[in-house]
């Protein structure tokens, strides 16, 4: 295509050196602003955040979780792909044997520093197991202690709230088990969790 | 203009006996004040009120984003590159992975240039809304700022949907990008930006032809072709003064080529033009984004070639050979070929430029952003001085300076 | 009974018991309300929702508690004076603009005599002049409070606003001698009583905006340049000289100048009403001879609340609705532009009322 | 009812203004707290620990528009009692006081061409 | 899948653009090297003819290189190339709608060029960010002092030999007007 230049209009003439006829075009404008928005339609982008909550997009980047298998054990294979792709070095892996001789290789421990992370969602690209993603739909994350952010992995579940938690420890004897894990299952369609 | 000697003198010259710095008075302005939307400093010296001196002092934002860059991975660049000028910062991103891809000598799929098109559009329209709308509301237009806040809103919301973040995008891979448009996402932008176009008549009225309005910026911070292009200017300051000079038209990248715009420019360089050019370039970018959704094609959003991008997960799942892909590019990174390149594309501000070098493995050796900004603000004692304090607001707020892109 | 009834109609007892009444119930409720409402009807002009946190329990009020909330905040602020400040001036610099702003409803009516009783604080016989001379009052204000801070921002916004007001002020004089002409006294009395009559039998109320249009827009404007609102709020100048004058101030002696504002606001707004849209008097009333006082009286106070609102209103719409001056601009536009036209207004109205008596 | 009758009423409106500023700002003063720092108290100069205007001297650059209004407001004060009177002074007043506009508005001219209208 | 991309040395092409010829026509002895890499014209000169081949690219009406886009340099340390540093400078012509890439190279122990602020004005911040973050001296600079760093900083943090993680030490809090004399811009 052919450069195509337009100069832009400068109106400048007796109409604006009279100052008048802006002036009552913009008050019209704003007049017609301040009734349709004190007693017509609102048309008002603000949210009132904690008693209305945005729309937030399915592809939303919010807290981490990890997924877990059919049988409730974790995806993750504690492969370390999320710990090299991190640009911001926030998830610190350590590999460990699993008792249970079916799973071969899993995380003792897999800490997400939350306040470090960029949240670019680079560790969910780079995850070959599909066990991190971050569809969980948090979009807040506001704790009152640097502590609280430092996700364990017991702690990167769907609906976690680490306000109702006072333990964040992870204890070695506190291994999930298929039953009383089930009801963390993976949200598998990828929509935020309510 | 008084007599330079004598305004030297009475800028330095405290101890002397007579004692003439007392007609200037030198004033912070910045970097904690109301006008300064990025963090910068202007020591400015008055006389009165006019300006007679300026030193600006720039660097309270820098993060190291080269040095950090020379640290990282080629991929994880891209995070980095959403911090730059955060208020456009999917042009960074496709600016950013168009350079690596000339690195590599590909082109990404059609599909993904036109969704690159779309969205690079999307962002200098946010750009130039911020940019315009904080310009307006310190020479005390709220109003005007207030409703541009909200049509930028729109296209935020827009952006999340696509990319999944508002500001810290991290959309664009090599070779593509990371996601195609989401279901519905056309008819949803048409529907925005016939929103935005009403926003934008509004604006128009409320603002462009009030002569309040027209008094504070007409011949301020006027700048002539030589300086400006002297001064290394880019963008709407450029195109200002009266010079057509668009690197979408002038390095025709992408498939800008296919799609017909215009390319609004001024006359005198003042304040007023830039404003002009500025709202005109909403309109244009609104015509490209149209055009573009128009003859956006089917096709892959992400380029075939290995080693570019992870497998599809049903590779990396099921064959050996793409586990090792993946666990390849993950491990070792993009391995770009040897050699250096510089790529431009034209920001929200002005000509992004990315010059990178390689050295064939997976650390860039170099990855070097020209900020189109940085000569703005350069420039800056050449637009304010003879001019009043206030005047700096407007030139200042035009300029759109932002702290992330100028000190990296 | 009657004992209390005479102490009451003691002038002093009786003007105290009006001031009381008109400020305490009136202006400053208004002047505060204002400060919320300016914040409310401005979100309402920008499609924002506005203040509407503040809450008791769930009790909002659609944000009517930031009242109580921003008040109680500055009284338990601290007050800080800046070091090297003159800290006397620094004290009294906000006396100004409150004694200017509460002592112009001195002569402000806001209804009709009843009798021998009158709505109206007093009536001296200067009228108007006496509303020069105590709006300059306010110029001292922003002077002292730019001089005494000892800080560079505050000084320009000082030296800004001096400017600024007593150019002004000039104009606003020249603006009303048009008034002064048609009405044939400065009193504001006779000035109001003067808009009772009619053009045309009973068809046109001769309201100042109608014989002196011109001078209505000079004054105006003089006034909400006088007041340093928006458009011509130069001297404050929030993005280049951060706030101006009142820049170091904190606590409730920051409230002092904004509340300060917005009484003159309220006064602004009272005064264009008594002055060019018949002040008290209900258009086209005299022609019911049968209507009861007490309801005549009633209408008229209405009717003078309902004009003064609308200009409160229509300043606050105004203030969003413009860009602001640059200050060597609001001076060009006095000196260059309302100046010539005041002096020509003048002219052609002496002309007129001569030609034509 | 005596002249100073009518302006008793101001004197206590003036007096209820200054008692109400005095109250606005002694408030503070008993019931904020006081925590001093030299932060807090240097003046504002956009985040730097300056000493503000001491020792500076500024440059007031509009004296000339003071003079200026200097003679506009005594001038003007001279056109109220005949915009007050005038239908009884007539024509002869209305010339009277052209020619007085009209000087007026000649020095007008003359500090406009002289430049004393530029703020500078 | 299509072919894989060869990560190792690239076949750099050594053809030679418009520019190139007509530099080498011109300055003959100067040039020590050039390539066109993806159709970025490059060409390498000598120091002590750069402040002319400058001049003649920005005055020369074949060249007419109105905008000085972009200047910074290279640390080739890790590359383990001589010598250590190369500047690189890009041009922009608007009249011929061309660019060009202008490299000098510069050893460690005299990494020192001309300035070219007289030529385009905004020289003068780029080369200050040069010095501040590569230390390389640019001659006949006005006010070569730091700009994103602060004064007291130590080193030069885009050398490859600054190790990302290195603390500085803390510097005192200094008054104000002794750390620049301003006035320069007046």
């Amino acid at each position: 295509m052919e450069l195509k230049v337009k100069k832009v209009q400068r109106l400048d003439g007796t109409r604006e050196a009279l100052y008048f006829p802006a002036i009552f075009v913009g008050l019209s404008l704003t007049v017609k602003h301040f009734w349709r928005n004190l007693f017509g339609s609102k048309d008002v982008v603000t949210v009132n955040y904690p008693e209305e909550k945005r729309h937030v997009a399915a592809r939303y980047r919010g807290r981490h979780r990890l997924t877990r298998l059919e049988n409730g054990f974790l995806s993750c294979v504690a492969c370390y792909m999320c710990e090299t792709i991190c640009p911001s070095q926030c998830i610190h892996i350590e590999a460990g044997e699993h008792p249970d001789l079916s799973v071969e290789k899993y995380p003792t421990v897999f800490d997400i520093d939350e306040l470090r992370c960029v949240f670019c969602g680079l560790c969910v690209e780079a995850c070959p197991k599909d066990a991190i993603r971050m569809d969980t739909g948090v979009i807040s994350m506001a704790y009152t202690s640097r502590q609280t952010f430092d996700f364990t992995r017991d702690l990167l579940r769907d609906n976690y709230d680490p306000k109702a938690h006072s333990n964040t420890k992870y204890e070695d004897h506190d291994l999930p088990s298929p039953t009383s894990q089930s009801e963390a299952l993976p949200n598998s369609k990828g929509v935020p969790a309510s | 203009m008084t007599d330079m000697n004598l305004l030297q003198s009475r800028i330095e010259g405290d101890s002397s006996g007579e004692d003439f710095s007392a007609s200037v008075m030198s004033i912070e302005i910045g970097p904690a004040h109301p006008a300064m939307h990025g963090i910068v400093r202007f020591t400015t010296h008055l006389d009165g009120e006019l300006i007679v001196g300026m030193d600006t002092e720039i660097g309270y934002l820098h993060r190291g984003f080269e040095k950090e860059s020379e640290n990282s991975k080629w991929i994880q660049v891209i995070p980095y590159t959403d911090r730059l000028n955060y208020v456009s910062p999917l042009l960074n991103n496709i600016g950013y992975s168009m350079a690596v891809e000339k690195l590599y000598g590909i082109e990404a799929p059609r599909r993904a240039e036109f969704t690159r098109v779309i969205m690079g559009e999307i962002s200098r329209i946010t750009d130039h809304l911020t940019c315009l709308g904080a310009a307006a509301m310190e020479i005390g237009a709220f109003t005007f700022f207030l409703w541009f806040i909200k049509a930028r809103e729109y296209l935020w919301e827009l952006v999340e949907e696509m990319t999944g973040a508002r500001l810290t995008t991290n959309w664009t891979r090599f070779g593509g990008n990371s996601t195609d448009l989401p279901d519905g996402f056309l008819t949803e932008l048409a529907d925005r930006l016939a929103k935005l176009k009403d926003v934008m008549e509004e604006c128009d009225k409320l603002l462009t032809r009030n002569k309040i309005f027209i008094d504070r910026v007409k011949d301020i911070g006027s700048f002539s072709k030589e300086d400006a292009l002297s001064y290394g200017f880019t963008g709407p300051l450029l195109r200002a003064c009266g010079i057509p000079y668009d690197v979408r038209r002038a390095d025709s990248y992408s498939v800008y080529d296919e799609l017909d715009f215009e390319i609004p420019v001024g006359s005198t360089g003042d304040c007023f033009d830039r404003f002009l050019v500025r709202m005109e370039e909403i309109r244009q970018s609104i015509n490209i984004i149209e055009q573009a959704a128009d003859k956006i094609p089917e096709g892959p959003f992400m380029t075939d070639e290995r080693m570019l991008h992870y497998p599809d997960k049903k590779d990396v799942y099921g064959n050996i050979e793409g586990l090792i892909d993946h666990f390849k590019l993950v491990m070792e990174g993009h391995q770009p070929p040897a050699g250096e390149i510089y790529m431009p594309i034209e920001g929200g501000n002005g000509e992004i430029g990315f010059y990178l070098v390689s050295d064939g493995s997976g650390d860039p050796v170099r990855v070097r952003l020209r900020p189109p900004c940085f000569n703005f603000v350069a420039a800056m004692p050449a637009m304010t001085i003879g001019h009043y304090v206030a005047d700096i607001v407007p030139i200042f707020g035009s300029v759109n300076m932002i702290g992330g892109e100028l000190d990296r | 009974m009657e004992v209390l009834l005479d102490i009451i109609m003691i002038p002093t007892v009786l003007a105290t018991i009006k001031i009381a009444v008109i400020i305490l119930l009136f202006v400053m409720p208004l002047g505060t309300v204002l400060t919320l409402m300016e914040r409310k009807w401005s979100a309402m002009i920008q499609d924002r929702v506005g203040p509407n946190r503040a809450n008791i329990g769930k009790f909002t009020g659609h944000g009517a508690l930031h009242l109580a909330a921003d008040g109680l905040k500055s009284i338990f602020k601290e007050d800080t004076i800046p070091k090297g400040a003159d800290s006397f001036l620094y004290l009294i610099a906000p006396f100004f603009g409150l004694i200017a702003g509460v002592a112009t409803f001195a002569i402000i009516p806001v209804a009709g005599p009843i009798g021998d009783f009158t709505f109206q604080v007093t009536d001296v016989e200067p009228g108007l002049l006496f509303i020069f001379a105590i709006t300059s009052l306010s110029v001292y204000g922003a002077v002292l409070a730019g001089m005494s801070s000892n800080s560079k921002f505050a000084l320009l916004g000082g030296t800004r606003a001096s400017a600024q007001m007593i150019s002004y002020e000039v104009f606003m004089g020249l603006a009303l001698m048009g008034i002064f002409m048609v009405y044939g006294t400065t009193r504001v009395s006779g000035i109001v009583d003067g808009q009772n009559e009619y053009w045309f039998g009973h068809l046109i109320p001769m309201w100042g905006v109608l014989t002196q249009p011109l001078g209505f827009v000079l004054f105006f404007t003089a006034l909400i340049a006088e007041t340093k609102r928006a458009p011509f709020d130069a001297p404050e100048g929030e993005s280049e000289i951060v706030a101006g004058y009142f820049l170091e101030y904190s606590g409730m002696r920051w409230s002092a100048f904004m509340l300060a504002e917005y009484v003159a606001l309220v006064g602004v707004a009272s005064l264009i009403t008594t002055l060019f849209f018949g002040g008290y008097h209900v258009p086209w009333l005299h022609l019911w001879d049968s209507a009861p006082q007490w309801l005549v009286t009633v209408l008229q106070i209405i009717k003078f609340s309902v004009f003064t609102l609308f200009f409160c209103w229509f300043q606050i719409q105004l203030r969003w609705t413009v860009p602001k001056f640059r200050f060597d601009q609001t001076m060009a536009l006095g000196w260059k532009k309302l100046l010539p036209l005041s002096l020509v207004n003048i002219i052609v109205t002496a002309f007129v009322i001569i030609a034509f008596s | 009812m005596t002249i100073a009758a009518g302006y008793l009423p101001i004197l206590i409106m003036i007096v209820l203004g200054v008692i109400l500023a005095a109250t606005f700002s002694c408030i503070g003063l008993f019931l904020g707290p006081k925590l001093r720092g030299e932060a807090k108290e240097t003046p504002f100069e956009s985040g730097f620990l300056k000493d503000g205007m001491e020792g500076h001297r500024y440059d007031v650059k509009f004296y000339m528009t003071a003079l200026v209004f200097l003679i506009f407001d005594v001038e003007v004060v001279f056109l109220y009692p005949w915009s007050v009177q005038i239908r009884e002074l007539g024509w002869f007043g209305f010339l009277a006081s052209s020619v007085f506009l009209g000087i007026l508005i000649l020095g007008l001219a003359y500090d406009w061409k002289k430049g004393a209208l530029e703020w500078e | 899948m299509g072919e894989e991309i060869s990560t190792k040395e690239a076949e750099i092409p050594q053809d030679t653009g418009e520019l190139t010829s007509l530099l080498r026509q011109e300055f003959p002895d100067e040039i020590t090297d050039y390539h066109s890499h993806r159709g970025d014209e490059t060409v390498v000169i000598k120091r002590d003819s750069f402040e002319p081949v400058c001049r003649f690219l920005r005055e020369d009406s074949r060249c007419s290189f109105e905008i000085m886009m972009d200047l910074t340099a290279v640390d080739r340390l890790e590359m383990n190339e001589e010598p250590r540093f190369e500047m690189v400078y890009h041009f922009k012509s608007l009249t011929h709608a061309r660019r060009l890439r202008l490299k000098v190279r510069l050893t460690e122990d005299d990494c020192k060029i001309a300035s070219i602020h007289h030529l385009w004005k905004a020289v003068d911040w780029y080369e200050r960010e040069c010095f501040d973050m590569f230390g390389i001296h640019f001659e006949g600079h006005p006010d070569l002092r730091r700009i994103l760093m602060y004064d007291e900083f130590e080193g030069h943090p885009l050398r490859k030999d600054y190790p990302i993680d290195k603390q500085q030490p803390l510097s005192q809090l200094k008054e104000v007007d002794e750390r620049h004399v301003y006035g320069r811009h007046t």
